[in-house]
């Protein structure tokens, strides 16, 4: 009976989070336009609002082909290791107190794990194609997510020394007794270094560069088609709603909002998540792109150190409260 | 020549190393079909070949089987981005070949249209160029500009992209008054958009990353490569065929030539910037200065129709005849060999034309700005990153149509 | 400073290699000799800071009449940014198996691709060129298009086009449709 | 002129990422302006009297028939070769324009045809929406060519006395106009009505730009 129960919860989340990423496309695609003085999708449903749908049916429908030259287990297996992975990763965010799949106590830690094995799937996928353009954009996921994901990482320490603990729960209840029951002010340094990881961890303008289109056509995704380009192109959005929460877990206070709703706790939590969304989507909008050498002197000259600093700012606080 | 690498990565010795990569020609950085075959060592280039020839269409002899008026057409699909001014740039070659005058307001007009193409391929540089970089916000902003432009050409000649606009002797369309008024809107709102551009991506530290420094071009370098327009300029090097050897009305207006100074693609960036906003006075003082008067030369021959009129030319019939008459008087196709140079907005480009007496010309070559824009691209790609060729080939400011012919 | 002296001095530098200085509507071109052109260039270069290579083409002769004109004629068009004046030399090169004259590459590295491209659409070959491919056309490719003897019809197709033909006709007996579902047929 | 290079950043702007929020704040006042787009099926661009777009044969309102009269200067100035007219002389002596055809997909729309036609036969029209899955479709003979016409006169808000500004160019002096030029035509079409510069221009005279100052760059 539990194991049925938590089987629907799984479904549940698994439906509702997959129309989220369904629309953040949409949405992705409306705002871009309205920025640039342009209407995005208008012409299935009304605005364009099945256009989401319409993208789903239509990349499921269409032909997997596959290159002839490829190596084809790995080849099929690479969105699948980057969508579970993503996935997989949904099971610890708390959405509000109780909301949670799996309260696990080294929950930041699963969900580092989750988000640096989603990029194997990505190097897989460069590699696998047996293409030149997947192959480069392979690479330079894999250095950018080594030299990303200890920023990230670094960034977080601080977050734990204030709250003592890994669970993403305990985290939230911790940040009550802060500035406006947040994290952010007192981890700004920590939040500024952890955003940039963030984008750059999620392969987000300015930091695209493993899919950058003007350089390497479509990057890893070159030689995909159909349901399993939208396989990456879920676990891309995903990781984006991941990353979005991890950042309102730990720096903007979870669901923990200036009042309570009622029957609805998890609003607060989502209206945050939207915020983050709303800001990759803006960035991408705005910004131009780093080159491959100058993103790694960002991650490694400046980030690591900025990290470095906070953490130790952090324990000095802590010694001296 | 080789040291204009700008990162110093070390480059590993043999070449089992090396990564062989074709890029393009459907590419969707490298401007229209141009190939470069590159040999990559990591992400840098350690040789850059490019290849065109894959929109040739032998534009050289099909202009030796047309008549001049004919090969007009042909100018359109050179550089269609900015078609007006190959129009222009032709028909100044053919008018001084032949000597036939212009009339006054003619000039102007082709000034006007010169500087209208201008903005038109400045926009669509600095759009593809920031897409190239990533910047996609601009690439819209640019367009919307161009599509006003493209719709002030739609209505002066008929046409957005291969104008045909200017004839032998003048241009084929006068101005309208709305026409005017719509371009006089245009330019009074210009420059608040490239002031849009550059909030942008003038002082963005990360355009700065990717401009500063990347493929510096020495005044000395910039000859050596036979680089000419807004890639010369850049450089520091005063060569503007508008002030050099001005044609059409370009003696009786007032503007600067931006120039540079370090030749890196940020200077080149900043040259066509200012270019843009010259352009915008110039047009500016088209509409102030527009003389009245004919469209056409009062004495140009018509030259449309290829063949010789018929004899019989009576006096009355018309006062246009008058003017057939003239072809009979006087040798058009003088024997000899010119070559005139205009100011496209790529750079140079020259129409050196043989003339044997006949009403086709004996051999046209076009000395097309892109051609040797690209050529150059072989010694400024070596030793950079494939994100850098691709911000190179946006610099340089490329069109295939025009490179090929 | 004006072409004409130019064109003197450099007729009094190299004597015997110019045969006739032309005017036409105010621009100077001199025929010159093919043997000595790098040295002309360099002079014309160095003394009067001709560092401008506008345009450097080539012209098949066959049906033009003048004193000095050979089959093939090279046309350098140098221009003087400093002192604003240009000059055209026009070097003649005689109708033989293999026309060819020095690369000025060495003087200016953007000839490179005008060589290549004179060579490809004319067949003037010139020598000490590092890369002389073709270069517009493919490389395969027989005959030099510009040259007045060039035929412009003939009966056989670019061989490159012919194996495009033979791909397409092989792909038009795949059936896509019947692919699909699994099965091939070779109708 | 050398060109100027705006203040480089100070460390307060590094820190506070200012060129980059003032990027954001320009997209984001951006995203609440209306957008530009023309949304095109439903929306038709504007279009002019002279737009090179689709080829017709003038229909005349007297005879119902094409006004060619197989003079053939439209065939022979065509760059691309792409006009076919055959003639016949009928037992008076008159020629009589048997069939006239013009090959679309080789057309390079630079309107010489209808810039030396001397009656006015042959225009392009402003419609531009012809495009078609097969060549044969394109190949447009005297017949494709009389209903292109009267499709445009259907469809665009012209009547039979449209004249295309190639048979009777802008800003050309009355008097060296052929007779059969000489059209009726809006008064900035002549050259007496003809746009003036504004420096040249009389103040009170009409239709005048106005300008407070000159943006000297």
């Amino acid at each position: 009976m539990q194991i049925l129960i938590i089987l629907l919860q799984i479904a549940a989340l698994l439906a509702i989070v997959l129309l989220h990423v369904a629309y953040t496309t949409y949405f992705e695609r409306k705002i871009i336009g309205h920025m640039q003085v342009r209407m995005g999708p208008m012409l299935v449903g009304w605005h364009g609002l099945l256009q989401p749908i319409a993208d789903g049916i239509k990349s499921f429908f269409k032909e997997d082909i596959i290159p002839e030259q490829a190596d084809k287990p790995l080849f099929l297996a690479a969105p699948i290791i980057c969508l579970v992975t993503m996935l997989a990763s949904l099971a610890v965010l708390p959405f509000a107190r109780g909301w949670v799949l799996a309260d696990i106590n080294i929950g930041l830690l699963f969900l580092f794990a989750m988000s640096s094995l989603a990029s194997y799937g990505i190097i897989l996928a460069g590699w696998a194609s047996n293409s030149k353009y997947t192959f480069l954009g392979g690479m330079r996921s894999m250095a950018q997510v080594i030299s990303y994901e200890i920023p990230m990482g670094l960034s977080l320490v601080g977050v734990m020394m204030l709250s003592g603990s890994l669970n993403l729960t305990e985290i939230v209840t911790a940040q009550g007794t802060s500035i406006f029951s947040i994290y952010l002010f007192p981890q700004i340094i920590g939040f500024f270094v952890f955003f940039i990881a963030m984008l750059a961890e999620t392969n987000r303008v300015p930091f695209d560069l493993p899919e950058a289109e003007t350089e390497l056509v479509s990057g890893y995704l070159t030689e995909y088609s159909g349901m399993r380009y939208a396989m990456f192109f879920m676990a891309e959005y995903i990781g984006m709603m991941v990353m979005a929460s991890i950042g309102t877990v730990c720096f903007l206070g979870g669901w923990n909002g200036p009042f309570e709703i009622p029957f609805f706790p998890p609003f607060w939590f989502i209206l945050k998540v939207y915020g983050f969304l709303f800001l990759f989507i803006w960035i991408r909008a705005t910004l131009p792109r780093y080159r491959y050498d100058q993103l790694m002197e960002l991650g490694w000259k400046l980030l690591i150190p900025l990290a470095l600093l906070n953490i130790f700012l952090t324990g000095l606080f802590k010694v001296f409260t | 020549m080789t040291e204009s690498a700008t990162i110093n990565v070390p480059v590993a010795q043999g070449n089992e190393d090396k990564y062989k990569l074709k890029m393009g020609p459907q590419h969707p950085a490298t401007h229209g079909v141009l190939r470069v075959d590159l040999e990559l060592d990591g992400e840098t280039i350690t040789d850059c070949d490019p290849k065109v020839g894959y929109l040739h269409r032998g534009f050289e002899k099909l202009a030796e089987h047309r008549t001049y008026a004919q090969n007009l057409v042909l100018t359109d699909r050179l550089d269609y981005m900015a078609a007006m001014a190959n129009n222009v740039g032709y028909c100044e070659a053919v008018e001084k070949l032949l000597d036939i005058q212009v009339s006054n307001r003619a000039r102007f007009l082709r000034v006007m249209v010169c500087e209208m193409a201008r903005l038109a391929s400045h926009l669509l540089w600095l759009a593809t160029h920031a897409l190239d970089i990533g910047a996609m916000t601009v690439f819209l902003y640019a367009f919307r500009e161009r599509e006003t432009l493209m719709e002030i050409f739609a209505e002066l000649c008929g046409s957005r992209l291969t104008n045909t606009y200017t004839c032998l002797g003048g241009v084929r369309q006068d101005v309208t008054h709305e026409i005017m008024r719509k371009l006089d809107n245009f330019i009074n709102e210009f420059p608040a958009c490239i002031e849009e551009y550059e909030t942008l991506i003038d002082t963005n530290r990360i355009w700065l990353k990717r401009t500063i420094g990347v493929a510096p071009v020495s005044a000395e370098m910039g000859l050596d490569l036979c680089l000419t327009g807004a890639s010369l300029r850049g450089s520091g090097v005063d060569y503007d065929i508008r002030k050099h050897v001005p044609y059409a009305a370009y003696d009786q207006i007032d503007f600067e030539v931006p120039l540079g100074e370090t030749g890196d693609t940020y200077a080149r960036y900043r040259c066509r910037m200012e270019e843009m906003r010259q352009s915008n006075y110039i047009l500016r003082q088209c509409i102030e200065k527009m003389p009245p008067g004919a469209i056409v030369g009062e004495d140009a021959p018509d030259l449309v129709m290829p063949t010789t009129p018929r004899k019989k030319v009576t006096a009355d019939t018309s006062a246009r005849q008058g003017l057939i008459k003239l072809i009979e008087d006087r040798d058009v196709y003088m024997e000899g060999d010119i070559y005139v140079a205009t100011e496209v907005p790529k750079g140079e480009l020259g129409f050196y034309f043989i003339s044997d007496c006949k009403g086709k010309p004996y051999r046209m070559h076009i000395r097309s700005p892109s051609f040797i824009h690209i050529g150059a691209l072989e010694t400024l790609g070596k030793g950079v990153m494939v994100a850098d060729l691709i911000a190179i080939i946006g610099t340089l400011d490329v069109v295939l149509g025009e490179c090929d012919r | 400073m004006e072409s004409i002296l130019i064109a003197e001095d450099l007729r009094n530098n190299f004597p015997n290699a110019i045969f006739e200085t032309q005017i036409h509507r105010g621009q100077f071109s001199s025929i010159v000799a093919p043997e000595p052109i790098v040295e002309m260039c360099r002079f014309l270069k160095e003394d009067y800071k001709m560092n401008h290579l506008n345009c450097l083409t080539g012209v098949d002769n066959l049906s033009r009449k003048g004193k000095h004109f050979e089959r093939f004629e090279v046309i350098y068009q140098l221009y003087s940014i400093e002192y604003r004046v240009g000059l055209r030399l026009k070097a003649q090169i005689k109708d033989s198996e293999d026309p060819s004259i020095d690369s000025i590459t060495s003087l200016w590295t953007g000839a490179d691709w005008l060589e290549r491209e004179t060579f490809d659409l004319l067949g003037i070959t010139f020598n000490e060129h590092p890369n002389l491919k073709r270069i517009l056309t493919p490389e395969d490719w027989e005959g030099h298009p510009l040259q007045k003897t060039y035929k412009l019809k003939g009966n056989t197709e670019w061989n490159g086009f012919t194996k495009l033909k033979e791909k397409v006709k092989q792909l038009k007996q795949f059936d896509f449709y019947s692919a699909q579902e699994g099965t091939h047929s070779n109708d | 002129m050398k060109v100027q290079y705006k203040p480089k950043r100070n460390l307060l702007g590094t820190i506070f990422q200012v060129e980059i929020l003032q990027g954001m704040a320009l997209t984001l006042r951006k995203l609440f302006s209306p957008p530009i787009t023309r949304q095109y099926p439903d929306e038709k661009p504007p279009m002019y009297a002279g737009f090179r777009g689709q080829h017709a044969l003038v229909r005349d309102p007297v005879t119902q028939d094409s006004k060619c009269i197989g003079c053939m200067r439209c065939v022979t100035v065509c760059p691309s070769r792409c006009i076919r007219i055959r003639c016949q002389q009928d037992a008076k002596g008159k020629q009589k324009v048997e069939s006239y055809s013009i090959e679309v997909l080789r057309c390079v729309f630079c309107g010489f045809c209808v810039e030396v036609c001397p009656v006015g036969a042959v225009t392009m029209t402003e419609l531009f929406e012809y495009a078609s899955y097969d060549r044969e479709s394109l190949l447009f003979d005297k017949e494709t060519l009389l209903k292109n016409w009267d499709r445009f006169l259907e469809e665009s808000a012209h009547d039979e006395n449209y004249v295309n500004p190639f048979w009777r160019p802008r800003g050309v002096p009355e008097a060296s106009l052929a007779a059969s030029q000489r059209m009726k035509v809006p008064a900035d079409w002549t050259i007496e009505g003809q746009f003036i510069g504004t420096s040249l221009r009389q103040p009170q005279q009409n239709g005048a730009i106005t300008h407070t100052e000159a943006d000297h760059a």
